[in-house]
């Protein structure tokens, strides 16, 4: 199917830009006309995905995440999430709840589990050295069916 | 001094950051109303045309009052 | 002086996209806290350069239209609007007050005049048929001077 309206989105790997990018990818949704739980959750899976690309994907440099969002015409949207850092050795273990590679007690593993269960589907691609591409999808619900 | 000292304290125009959180209230504020009187969860051009903003000043305001999820990188300043 | 903050946005010709582009434009801005006059300024400029880009730069198609913006330490903004449709023969005219070719009466032919009444400077890069390239800064009052 091909997707009705497109965009797409890169910045620097600063904190700063973790709310703007939530904000940008939601101010994008909003013509779909989702209630505020509904972008609540898609907000909530952009910003575990675009933390993690700042702070596992860039840990010790800046860098570029991109971001590209979709809206096909049976309400589905489509967002990648894409930085170019350090990778995931092993995806399958990294996407186990509770496993972090964080040592300071700040993260919780949940990431992942968090984009799981407020998405349809969840994908990771990574290569070591090259980076990591997540892409998450999810059907809204129409406003047919909310009215 | 003191004159000032208050001209610049007088002096004080609204900010993004608080008038965003302003409108997150009232937001808020009409989506509890608009809920009880559909008796289902509005969505946001709703809650945008019962408060008559355009629907992106909500999705900003809304934005304005989440919680930051803590990143370790230092804020620049 | 090198920007401390950037960011790109691309998106299609569409509409809908206006908003959505001031909204994204205006979520990056967010973190200098501007006033609300500011924003609302920033937000006004940017909504002329994207229309122009959308109605006359790709009046008879669809295209791309990018955003760059970056934020210099001295609060200093800078906004870069770029199309590729067909371009504007003359600038110098088409910057004139009241100058529009629109012949619908739709357009009053103030965009570029509320773009620098708005913004600190306005500059055009345009070649017919290639596409069009508007240049937005301003400075920003600092926190640090209204606290
Ligand atoms: N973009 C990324 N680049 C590199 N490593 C990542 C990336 N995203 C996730 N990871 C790895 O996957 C682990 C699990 O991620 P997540 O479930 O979000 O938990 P947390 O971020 O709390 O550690 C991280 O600890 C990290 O090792
Ligand atoms: N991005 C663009 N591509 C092609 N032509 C443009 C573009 N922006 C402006 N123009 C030309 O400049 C004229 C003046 O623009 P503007 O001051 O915004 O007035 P208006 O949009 O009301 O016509 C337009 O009528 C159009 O001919
Ligand atoms: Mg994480
Ligand atoms: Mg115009």
């Amino acid at each position: 199917m091909k997707a009705i309206n497109e965009m797409t989105l890169s910045f620097i790997s600063r904190s700063a830009n973790e709310g703007f990018a939530r904000a940008a990818v939601a101010s994008f949704f909003v013509q779909l006309d989702p209630t505020v739980e509904e972008m609540s959750d898609i907000k909530t899976a952009i910003s575990e995905a675009v933390t993690n690309a700042i702070v596992h994907g860039y840990r010790d440099n800046l860098g570029k995440v991109q971001i590209h969002a979709r809206i096909y015409p049976d309400n589905r949207i489509y967002i990648r999430v894409k930085d170019q850092g350090c990778g995931i050795p092993d995806v399958e273990k990294a996407m186990e709840p509770l496993y972090t590679t964080c040592t300071t007690g700040e993260r919780a593993g949940l990431g992942f589990a968090v984009m799981q269960s407020f998405m349809d589907k969840v994908r990771v691609r990574s290569s070591p050295g090259k980076g990591t591409t997540v892409i998450l999808t999810k059907k809204l619900s129409s406003k047919q069916q909310n009215a | 001094v003191g004159e000032v000292r208050r001209y610049l304290r007088d002096y004080n125009p609204v900010r993004v950051s608080r008038s965003l959180k302003d409108t997150a209230y009232k937001a808020m504020q009409a989506k509890e109303r608009l809920t009880d009187k559909l008796g289902r969860e509005p969505t946001i051009v709703e809650i945008a045309d019962e408060m008559g903003v355009k629907k992106h000043e909500v999705v900003l305001a809304l934005e304005a009052i989440v919680d930051p999820v803590s990143l370790y990188e230092p804020i620049f300043s």
